[in-house]
């Protein structure tokens, strides 16, 4: 027999819950640090930023999740989780110090290599600014920041209070390596100091050049919908153009076929994917 | 097996039997104890799949009272 | 039977000419002997694929669900009993819907054949009035259609739809003196664990692939109990107590609205004669509630009504 | 109608009861309780229906 | 390669003699129709049939299959912690597997045995199990294995082959594998000749009756948008009731579920099959679901199966030509209409 004994691609690792945040004040979506309960695991679980993970809690599930910390930040792995199923309910009720499992890093990641040299436009949206903290985080280290040339963010919420690591934004607005356009869909907060506006306004307001830039976007489906031409009309071609993908999951590594769209699998083969490949799909997302 | 005692899970109408059932306590009045009470806003609420869920979870009896 | 394919396809186009209707729902022939396909026929000039013979035996009704447009169909007894049920259920509208009625003479029971056959293939079929012949590499037989008819159809007495817009014939005599419920007594008699080995060994072999529940028209739930996550009813393996679980929920859901026409027995894989708990409740609707399910479109379906005089004596 | 069937397919006849009381009849409460709690009792422990460690390879 | 030549009686004894070194499964008569059950004396194996009603892939790929257990038990230091359940990789025998469902294994395999992942419990069960193929004298109409890249006597995957000769079969070793099994196998005489040359004919005049001609060969040249967005889908799609019985029945169809189940403080994580047919299958967290119509659904699996594997490993379809889904398709959706359509798009 050839390769026996397997190491197997469905054992989560055992991690420990060593930090619960609330992110937002509607207390949907909340940020987990988890620690592995074996420290060679960690060097196993070696990511990249925009890559995902199966969060499995013993006997509820699992789900396929962002990766929100960026591989620079050592000692842990964070993921936030917004409150929507069987498995994030459950989640959303757990304590600091509970044993629960994480399998991965999966799928691909946002084209480092590709992006180097490149001035970077983030396009967020919502909730799904998890993994573009990642790179967030790991652009802006001082070893790495060199690597790129500007970088600009757009992120917005629907209102300030379901803005996605606050303290962290407050940070990077006030650095100069960084420009961060800050946005809400509307707020009653007469004390709010940034945009108001949805996402492609701002984007089409405060992203002026396409030159040599490479644009990431990451955000519910309408938001993508409406930022895609503006982006297009600013001059990203479809190849720098970057999206990442949602999609049921169970497997997580290309076997069991249910995230299949065309002839990839999103949980291998992306979830991020260049507009021009996504256009080769079929729209099946 | 003469001490073996079934367990029955018991959905109670909030209205009526569990009504009743208080009343019964509150007179002091005796019965037996192998019930574990659900108490239910109407005893309509009680869905075909909450009698079969408490057989698969291992229920001897069931007993619905409106 | 054969020539009720003429009329068909003729009336078929007729209301899609006129504009009767925007689609018309039938059958049309298989690529393999004994099973045909239901087919949906928006273009006048296509309704030669329309097809009728005896082995029919699936719910057109099932394809109702829902539906916005106006429909031209065809119904036999059961089928349009369950057309009935939908407008009831609000599934669809009757001024939706121009029914052709069949009357039927039953269907034939494709699994019978292959058996009087010794499992071999079957390449072809002809029907001669209440005769018919397979024939297939090396044999050729010619059976009696009233022989061979679906457990269901050999003891139903409503061959002849209750509710139509024009039929394709005259109606046919109903059957009588038939026992519809023999089976089911003869499980009534056993005690209750030969019952449940009973039923225990007729549904091991299930393999949870829903045809049962997909191809009955009454199953038209959004999302069915078993899918439900939250909470998870069922478990999703072909664990025994699961699969029961499933048999027993899905039987119970068409209790006073079964028109037992078969559609679940016909469409098994593994051949499971999961009517066994329809006929049950089917049984006890019309002992205890004189009912039988959509007969009449007025009428209100007896699990949704309270009576004084209901057979529970706990009901005072 | 369940009862019916659950004990068509082999659940006893007295494992599932169902009655009608009104909160004012502790008594009748009583009688039942009794009765039921007789007639679970009289079939001994349940044996079919429940769900064990699912039976896979 | 070793020839043999054994009376039907004969066989049968091999085969329990075998099961001392093996768990043979052989085709049984079940009711209406054949399955692979696991040798015993109480029912005889019946080589006589035309093919057992679901294909052998449960027996390396169960439709249920405990992945890990875990405690839930508080007081357990092990608690919350996933482990692997033990598994029995002793040898196994499927005896009669046709040579469709045995080339269903080959395609299957890129997808559990890749350079990317390997699936632990697909690769073991596949490993330790021997293929015992018999060959079909009497291919069903139905049927299309040379259509697809295999035919009624088709040797690759297999370890073993039958040939059934009317009295006797003449059994061939054609692995390392097969050739180990057969040494195990007592009675049985060395095959002549003459018994090679009928049963070489056997597999010609059998290759001649597989008349279906299901083209395939454009497929490879289509674009998949292209494809996707064809008129046909909606039609083909009218009457499927998205039941999982194609994909059941399917000897190349591998999606599955991951569920955990729980029993008080003792939990499972078990995969089950699914079925890109039911709705669920794709159904999102938030609600949405990319796949809501059944006509999508339907055009899953006939683009996964003709267009996206063909792409994906440059290997032919995913599709051993068994022609189960045609035959037991309730609703009689064929697969052999839909590969012309889309090959003559």
């Amino acid at each position: 027999m050839r390769g026996v004994p397997l190491q197997n691609p469905y054992l989560p690792y055992p991690v420990r819950i060593d930090k619960i945040t609330t992110e937002t004040t509607d207390k949907n979506l909340k940020t987990f640090r988890f620690v592995f309960l074996n420290p060679e695991d960690e060097k196993k679980f070696a990511y990249t930023p925009g890559q995902f993970a199966e969060l499995s809690v013993p006997g509820k599930g699992e789900i396929p999740i962002g990766i929100a910390s960026s591989p620079t930040e050592k000692g842990f792995v964070a993921f936030t989780v917004n409150k929507v199923g069987l498995v994030t309910n459950y989640m959303h009720n757990m304590k600091e110090g509970e044993i629960m499992g994480i399998r991965g890093p999966l799928g691909n990641w946002y084209p480092w290599e590709e992006m180097e040299g490149k001035n970077i436009v983030i396009v967020g949206g919502g909730f799904a600014f998890t993994t573009l903290r990642s790179s967030i985080v790991y652009m802006i280290q001082p070893e790495n920041r060199a690597r790129f040339k500007d970088i600009s963010v757009v992120y917005g919420a629907r209102n300030p209070g379901l803005l996605l690591y606050r303290d962290e934004l407050a940070e990077w607005e006030k650095r100069d390596d960084i420009n961060m356009h800050i946005t809400v869909d509307g707020t009653d907060d007469p004390d709010w100091k940034y945009n108001v506006g949805f996402v492609p306004a701002i984007t089409e307001k405060k992203i002026t050049s396409a030159d040599n830039a490479i644009a990431i976007v990451c955000g519910p489906p309408i938001m993508i919908k409406f930022t895609q031409p503006v982006l297009e009309k600013l001059g990203f071609p479809p190849e720098r153009i970057i999206l990442s993908l949602e999609m049921r999951m169970k497997c997580g590594i290309g076997i069991c076929g249910r995230c299949n769209i065309g002839d990839k699998y999103v949980c291998k083969d992306g979830p991020v994917f260049s507009l021009a490949k996504l256009k080769q799909m079929p729209g099946e997302y | 097996m003469s001490d073996w005692e079934p367990k029955i899970t018991t959905f109670l109408c909030h209205w009526c039997s569990y009504g009743a059932a208080d009343l019964a306590g509150v007179s002091r009045l005796q019965y037996p104890h192998n019930f574990r009470v659900i108490r239910v806003p109407c005893s309509g609420r009680v869905s075909p799949k909450f009698i079969l869920a408490a057989f698969r979870h291992g229920a001897d009896g069931v007993w619905v009272s409106g | 039977m054969i020539e009720y394919t003429a009329i068909i396809r003729d009336t078929a186009k007729k209301l899609l000419k006129d504009g009767k209707v925007d689609v018309f729902i039938g059958y049309k022939k298989g690529t393999v002997p004994m099973m045909n396909e239901p087919v949906v026929i928006s273009d006048p000039e296509k309704v030669d694929t329309l097809h009728w013979d005896s082995l029919c035996g699936l719910n057109l009704c099932n394809y109702l669900t829902k539906r916005k447009d106006k429909i031209g169909i065809i119904a036999n007894g059961c089928n349009s009993r369950n057309i009935v049920t939908h407008i009831l259920e609000n599934q669809i509208s009757r001024e939706q819907l121009y029914i052709v009625g069949i009357p039927c003479t039953g269907v034939i029971d494709h699994r019978a054949v292959l058996r009087a056959v010794g499992n071999k293939e079957v390449l072809d079929v002809q029907e001669q009035g209440d005769k018919f012949t397979v024939s297939g590499n090396g044999f050729s037989e010619t059976f009696d259609k009233a022989k061979f008819l679906r457990t269901n159809c050999a003891v139903c007495t409503h061959r002849n739809p209750v509710i139509y817009d024009e039929m394709v014939a005259s109606p046919v005599k109903e059957q009588e003196g038939v026992d519809p419920f023999e089976d089911v007594k003869k499980i009534e008699a056993m005690d209750p664990e030969k019952k449940w080995g009973f039923f225990t060994k007729m549904i091991e072999r299930c393999l949870r692939c829903y045809a049962c529940r997909n191809s009955c028209p009454l199953c038209y739930c959004p999302t069915c109990f078993v899918d439900e996550s939250k909470p998870q009813w069922v478990g999703k393996s072909i664990d025994p107590t699961d699969t029961m679980t499933f048999h027993i929920m899905r039987a119970y859901h068409c209790a006073g609205r079964c028109t037992d026409c078969g559609a679940c027995e016909r469409v098994c894989p593994v051949g499971i004669p999961m009517r066994q708990f329809t006929k049950k409740l089917n049984k006890d609707a019309l002992e205890y509630f004189s009912w039988e399910a959509g007969l009449n479109p007025d009428a209100r379906p007896p699990l949704d009504v309270y009576k004084p005089d209901d057979y529970n004596d706990f009901v005072k | 109608m369940l009862k019916g069937l659950l004990e068509h397919i082999g659940i006893e006849p007295g494992r599932l009861n169902f009655s009608w009381i009104s909160s004012a009849e502790a008594t009748k409460f009583v009688d039942v309780a009794q009765q039921v709690a007789a007639s679970v009792k009289a079939l001994g422990p349940a044996r079919y229906l429940i769900k064990k460690r699912a039976e896979v390879a | 390669m070793t020839n043999k030549i054994f009376t039907k009686e004969e066989w049968t004894k091999a085969l329990q003699g075998l099961s001392d070194s093996y768990k043979v499964f052989v085709p049984v008569k079940d009711g209406d129709f054949h399955t692979f059950k696991p040798m015993n004396a109480t029912k005889a194996p019946d080589f006589d049939f035309q093919n057992t009603r679901l294909s052998a892939r449960s027996l390396v790929y169960p439709q249920a299959e405990r992945m890990f257990e875990y405690s839930l038990d508080e007081n357990d230091p092990e608690a919350n912690i996933i482990k692997e359940t033990p598994k029995d990789y002793s040898p196994q025998a499927i005896v009669g597997i046709r040579p469709c469902d045995a080339h269903g294994f080959k395609i299957v395999k890129p997808n559990f045995d890749n350079k990317e992942y390997r699936d632990p419990w697909w690769i073991q069960h596949f490993e330790s199990t021997v293929l015992v193929g018999l060959g079909c004298n009497q291919p069903c109409s139905t049927c299309f294995c040379a259509s697809v890249g295999g035919g009624p006597f088709n040797k690759d995957v297999l370890d073993v082959l039958i040939y059934d000769l009317g009295a006797n079969f003449m059994v061939s070793g054609l692995t390392e594998k097969g050739e180990a099994f057969l040494s195990k196998a007592q009675g049985g005489k060395a095959a002549d000749d003459a018994a090679v040359k009928q049963a070489e004919a056997l597999a010609t005049e059998a290759a001649k009756k597989v008349k279906a001609d299901v083209p395939t060969d454009k497929l490879k040249d289509k674009v998949i948008n292209d494809l996707f967005a064809a008129p046909f889908w909606q039609d083909v799609g009218f009457a499927c009731l998205n039941c999982g019985t194609c994909t059941y029945l399917c000897p190349t169809c591998w999606c599955f579920d991951i569920q955990d189940e729980v029993l008080g403080k003792q939990g499972d994580r078990i995969r089950n099959w699914d079925s890109c047919m039911f709705p669920l299958f794709t159904l999102h967290g938030s609600g949405h679901n990319p796949r809501d119509q059944k006509f999508q659904r339907v055009r899953q699996r006939f683009m996964h199966k003709l267009k996206y594997y063909v792409d994906k490993y440059q290997g032919g379809v995913q599709c051993s030509g068994c022609g189960r889904c045609v035959r037991y398709c309730p609703v009689n959706i064929d697969i052999r209409q839909v590969a012309e359509l889309m090959n003559n798009y």
